[in-house]
């Protein structure tokens, strides 16, 4: 409004302008995942951390043979690989608006922005192979190392 | 009508002066030399707010102090500045209520380019404001006695009809530091104020506005900006309650 | 230096200059030029509401309305501005809900109004609810609206742009002629100085509170508007009369509304007696604002004062439910908490009364045109709100009239000027139109000067408040007015220490009080000459009304400083400039008591009468 | 009464000026920003975290042996402290959402996001109780 020939100085936070979208957006929708996906992960990672670490030895109980007998079960892989999914979404997405926050230059910005995709798309991808090509029972491997239904 | 008074002598004038030291930010764009830290020893009286502190300062020791103010009283919303590392109306403190074992700490608002000492470039600020349609929208023809309006319906919104556009809010918030292109908190409280406002039509094209990637979604509910707020108004609850007028409009 | 070209250039963002540009913009080429931001001005600070016989709640009209302001202003109002604005104040308050002003409401939803001091029903017969209100911040809702709808229309502003001189193209004192040319403003943020041409000039800066020292005025509010007018030979009309409300916060001077009263607060002395019993036996505590605030000074003068030095009386809602308070006096209650530490629950509230409205100002007529003397107008040249006297107050102001006054005469001097400068030319600019004030900027930031401005400022408001606030009598004025001779010659040796051009809000203070200096002058020299007391104005050796010989507004015209100042490096704005001031001005009028010495010289005016004919002011 | 010029007021006597180089200081928020301040640390942490976790997890792939050793590097007590610093990571974090959560639903959230915030402190301290002895005997008591 106040718009003077020479004294007028650029805005120094002049906001980017963007096409203002109706309806649901991004943000939005990334808003309300967080919210969503928060509150079904606290049950999944509270569950996850129950089994692991509470029931029977604890931490001192995870070997392969303890990971192959609960992927053995589907109930189990639908677990991990839901927890995988929405917590890598979940973090990623905090991780992108953290960038957002602090990271000032356009440059840096990209830079981070593309380390972050690249990270989600490679855990993303090689957690759900492996949940899925998981072979419990390998075959050359010491018996003892696997879980007991592999004796059979 | 009721009995005389026990004890007609308050007070007030009675507190004894006491010793502050004003530890003020400085800066002055002429001289190049960068900002820096200047202490001042002041005697001060009961009643004495931090602004009189300032005026003191100004008027008796060094003149070039730079600050903004006009009411002196918590309406105008002009003296904004950081008191001891909280958003604060320097008229609206007294420095009896702050901890004068140590200095008491004076710096411009965050977030806003200063221009000199405690004054900030406000024109951001503004510019945010004015983004959001601060102001009814209507359409049809005017009636010609007043719109009708409950006392339920002028409730609702009537909190958010308190704001001085003094930007202690604002820059006390973390995602306005970080990044100055978020509308902040006082311009999603001038549009609260017309979003629930019964008479008004513009809530669409409001929310609108505020679905922006600079808009509501970027509030983290630090309750900075409440905390801040000279007015005492509740302003996390009104960007929640936007918030959720865009969720429940978008679905 | 910068130039820019308008219509109509108004200057002052408060709620008389944005009501004035919403009006002005859509029709004409329209900026408004303040020293502060919009929202910063003082109508912000105004409680209580404002009056119009809308009979939403009970049975008004427009006529009963302007008998109380007639009345409250002691008859000294003129009655065809009082009609106007009583008449059209039901649309002003209709614009500003059709605005968006968030009014409180009646349970049929129409806006709710309430009493208030003065306003009555059928000339006098009981209190009538006529006053509009939102919560007790009408004031702040009305700035609110009013630049929520500027941004609306987009309307220019020049934000921190102190206007220091009105362009004229002749002076005003002698050349029917002189006309409008424009403003020149000083950047507050660069230091530099713009020429702002226009063909229509409204002036809507406020009031000047701050002569006094004790005033719930801001501190900004410095009579820039008044002075600068004043300076190049346009007359102040009545500045003698100046409202002191009498529950200011002791100390401080911030105000208590009326209200509190009104919810049945009791104004109590040091032994806690309540005093307004003798003073006003039937209407006590609820008198008007002259007789409460003469009533609590004479309280502390005869030594009844409560606290440690006895400066002040004591308003008690002690007897109040906590709830009622809150529910009726939250931001009151809030300053006491606040800025006293006293709990009005349970203590009394340390009063004292506070300089509050300048019920004078610059001379317009009922279409805001500024004159030049009792009748001519200045082409192009506007004024609305507290700057100006139309006169709508008289010698006393009603409470709620000062945010009508600003919206009746806001709205008609932005519609005045805009139609004023469709017509008009835009007037050439002498080359050198900032010239004066450029050499004052220079003098004052550059030379030597040793004089302070804030101990200036303190010893004029400190006289002010001992001399020429709720009582006055030839002595104390004659020494006020010494006093006021003594600073000036000392602000002509003003020096700053910040020699800077961004932001140096010390160079700025020192402007500012040079106009202060300029309009206390005019204050004491019309007082000193009004030998009677009306409204506002006490004094102690006349203590009555004078219908006979005073029943005329004040003309101070400010005389060339030829003997005094002339040629001193620290010479104010415009100084010198002003030829003759024509002592022919004011035929016929009654001879009147000159003061040597001084550069004001009094004329009158006489008041315009309708259907009130002047009678005893009983309440 | 103010016929002569007052004396001056005395300014009280002022030390030179100190001057040291401006740095604005820390804001000073309350429970409300702390609370996000904690949240977006312990949310990094539990990211990075979770890289790392996909990752050994992923080693089953490779072979029980090499899993195993991996794991096994999950056994050692300082790693078991950095676990209880993890899980309590992972309480605050899921506990502190879910009252952001109620801070943006309830109409009544914000007012009790003070006291919801000493409850999710509480809740987690309450359950770390719960789980400290127990993991902690798992990592310091030998196990197998």
């Amino acid at each position: 409004m106040t718009k003077l020939d020479a004294t007028d100085l650029p805005a120094p936070r002049a906001r980017r302008t963007t096409a203002l979208r109706g309806g649901a957006n991004t943000e939005l929708i990334a808003w309300l995942f967080m919210r969503i996906s928060g509150v079904i992960l606290l049950v999944l990672v509270f569950g996850h951390l129950f089994v692991n670490l509470m029931v029977g030895d604890g931490v001192h109980a995870i070997d392969f043979a303890f990971v192959g007998g609960k992927w053995s079960e589907p109930f189990w892989q639908v677990w991990d690989l839901l927890m995988l999914w929405l917590a890598m979404i979940h973090g990623t997405n905090g991780v992108r608006t953290i960038i957002n926050d602090y990271a000032e230059r356009t440059g840096t910005r990209l830079v981070l922005k593309s380390l972050l995709y690249l990270a989600f798309v490679v855990t993303v991808v090689m957690g759900t192979l492996v949940i899925f090509t998981f072979d419990p029972c390998p075959p050359g491997s010491p018996a003892d190392l696997l879980p007991s239904f592999c004796a059979a | 009508m009721t009995a005389t008074l026990e004890n007609p002598q308050t007070e007030m004038g009675a507190i004894p002066s006491f010793q502050v030291t004003m530890r003020v930010e400085r800066f002055d764009p002429e001289s190049g030399s960068g900002s820096y830290w200047q202490e001042f020893t002041l005697t001060m009286h009961g009643t004495d707010r931090v602004l009189d502190a300032l005026h003191q300062i100004k008027w008796d020791l060094d003149g070039s102090l730079a600050f903004r103010r006009s009411c002196a009283h918590g309406v105008c919303g002009s003296d904004a500045m950081r008191i001891n590392g909280r958003n604060r109306l320097a008229c609206k403190t007294l420095l009896k209520d702050l901890d004068l074992d140590k200095p008491v700490v004076v710096e411009p608002i965050k977030g806003l380019p200063v221009k000199k000492d405690l004054i900030v470039d406000m024109e951001p600020f503004f510019a945010s404001y004015r983004e959001v349609m601060p102001f009814l929208v209507t359409t049809g023809n005017q009636p010609s006695r007043e719109r009708l309006q409950s006392v339920e319906q002028r409730a609702v919104f009537d909190d958010t009809t308190k704001c001085i556009l003094c930007a202690a809010c604002t820059t006390s918030c973390p995602v306005f530091w970080s990044d100055g292109q978020y509308f902040g908190p006082a311009a999603i409280v001038n549009a609260h104020r017309f979003i629930f406002d019964s008479r008004d039509e513009g809530a669409q094209q409001r929310l609108q506005i505020l679905n922006d990637k600079e808009g509501v979604w970027r509030c983290r509910t630090t309750f900075n900006c409440t905390e801040a707020c000279p007015r005492g108004i509740e302003i996390t609850k009104a960007i929640a309650e936007v918030k959720r007028a865009i969720v429940t409009r978008s679905f | 230096m910068q130039t820019h070209s308008y219509d109509v250039v108004i200057v002052g963002a408060g709620g008389a200059g944005m009501r004035a540009a919403l009006e002005a913009s859509p029709r004409a080429r329209t900026a408004v030029v303040s020293k502060l931001y919009p929202t910063r001005s003082h109508t912000g600070a105004a409680q209580g509401g404002m009056c119009a016989a809308l009979a939403n709640v009970e049975d008004d009209n427009w006529e009963w309305h302007t008998f109380d302001t007639v009345k409250g202003g002691d008859y000294l109002v003129d009655q065809d501005a009082a009609e106007i604005m009583a008449k059209e104040a039901i649309d002003a308050v209709l614009d500003l809900e059709r605005m968006g002003l968030p009014f409180n409401r009646t349970p049929e939803g129409r806006i709710d109004q309430r009493r208030f001091g003065g306003h009555t029903r059928n000339h006098g017969e009981a209190p009538v609810r006529r006053a509009c209100y939102a919560a007790d911040r009408t004031g702040h809702m009305i700035l609110q609206t009013l630049y929520q709808q500027c941004v609306k229309q987009d309307v220019e502003f020049f934000n921190e742009f102190y206007v220091l001189d009105v362009v004229l193209t002749g002076d005003p004192a002698t050349d029917p002629g002189a006309r409008a040319a424009g403003v020149v403003a000083y950047e507050l943020a660069t230091g530099e100085l713009h020429v702002i041409r226009a063909k229509s000039v409204v002036f809507a800066t406020g009031g000047a509170g701050k002569v006094y020292k004790t005033t719930s005025n801001a501190h900004t509010l410095t009579g820039d508007g008044m002075a600068v007018a004043y300076r190049r030979g346009i007359p102040l009309e009545d500045m003698e009369f100046f409202q002191f409300h009498p529950t200011g916060l002791a100390g401080l001077g911030i105000l208590l509304s009326e209200a509190a009263r009104g919810e049945g607060a009791i104004l109590r002395n040091a032994s806690g007696e309540r005093f307004m019993e003798r003073y006003a036996p039937t209407i006590k505590d609820l008198a008007p604002r002259d007789i409460v605030a003469r009533s609590m000074a004479n309280e502390v003068r005869e030594g009844r004062g409560a606290g440690p030095n006895k400066d002040y009386v004591l308003l008690d809602l002690t007897h109040l439910e906590p709830a009622h308070i809150d529910a009726k006096l939250p931001d009151i209650t809030e300053f006491a908490r606040t800025y006293l530490g006293v709990e009005p629950y349970t203590e009394p509230v340390p009063v004292y009364p506070t300089a509050h409205y300048a019920m004078g100002g610059i001379p317009t007529n009922v279409r805001t045109e500024v004159l030049r003397n009792n009748t001519d107008v200045v082409p192009g040249l506007f004024a609305a709100g507290e700057v100006a006297c139309v006169s709508v107050h008289g010698s006393n102001r009603l409470g709620t009239n000062s945010l009508l006054d600003i919206n009746v005469f806001g709205k008609r001097a932005g519609i005045a000027a805009a139609e004023y400068a469709q017509t008009a030319t835009l007037e050439e600019m002498p080359e050198d139109a900032a010239h004066d004030v450029g050499v004052a900027i220079a003098s004052i930031r550059a030379g030597a000067g040793t004089e302070n401005v804030a101990k200036i400022r303190r010893e004029l408001q400190e006289t002010m408040d001992a001399n020429a606030q709720v009582f006055r009598t030839k002595e104390s004025l004659t020494t006020v007015l010494a006093d006021i001779e003594a600073l000036r010659e000392r602000y002509a040796r003003v020096g700053v220490s910040d020699r800077g051009s961004v932001y140096n809000t010390e160079l700025v203070e020192a402007l500012e009080l040079g106009f202060l200096l300029e309009l206390a002058e005019v204050v004491v020299v019309g007082a000193l000459a009004r030998e009677e007391s009306r409204g506002g104005h006490f004094r102690e050796d006349f203590p009555n009304r004078d219908d006979e010989k005073f029943m005329l507004h004040t003309m101070a015209y400010r005389v060339p400083p030829t003997a005094r100042v002339a040629g001193e490096a620290g010479e104010v704005v415009g100084a010198g400039e002003i030829v003759e001031a024509g002592a022919s001005a004011g035929e016929g009028t009654p001879p009147r008591p000159t003061f040597e010495g001084t550069s004001v010289r009094l004329d009158y005016k006489p008041v315009t009468v309708t259907r009130y004919q002047p009678m005893e002011r009983k309440y | 009464m103010a016929s002569a010029p007052a004396a001056p007021p005395s300014p009280a006597p002022v030390p030179a000026p100190r001057s040291s180089r401006g740095r604005s200081t820390l804001y000073r928020g309350t429970e409300g920003m702390w609370s996000w301040v904690l949240h977006r640390i312990t949310g990094v942490g539990l990211f990075l975290f979770l890289l790392v976790h996909v990752l050994d997890t992923a080693m089953v792939r490779v072979s029980p042996e090499v899993y195993n050793d991996v794991i096994g590097t999950y056994k050692t007590p300082i790693m078991g402290v950095m676990e209880a610093g993890l899980v309590a990571a992972v309480i605050f974090h899921a506990f502190n959402g879910i009252r952001i959560i109620l801070v943006d639903f309830l109409a009544k959230g914000p007012r009790y996001q003070r006291v919801m915030f000493w409850v999710v402190i509480g809740l987690t301290v309450v359950l770390m109780a719960g789980f400290l002895p127990r993991h902690l005997g798992n990592v310091f008591g030998g196990g197998h």
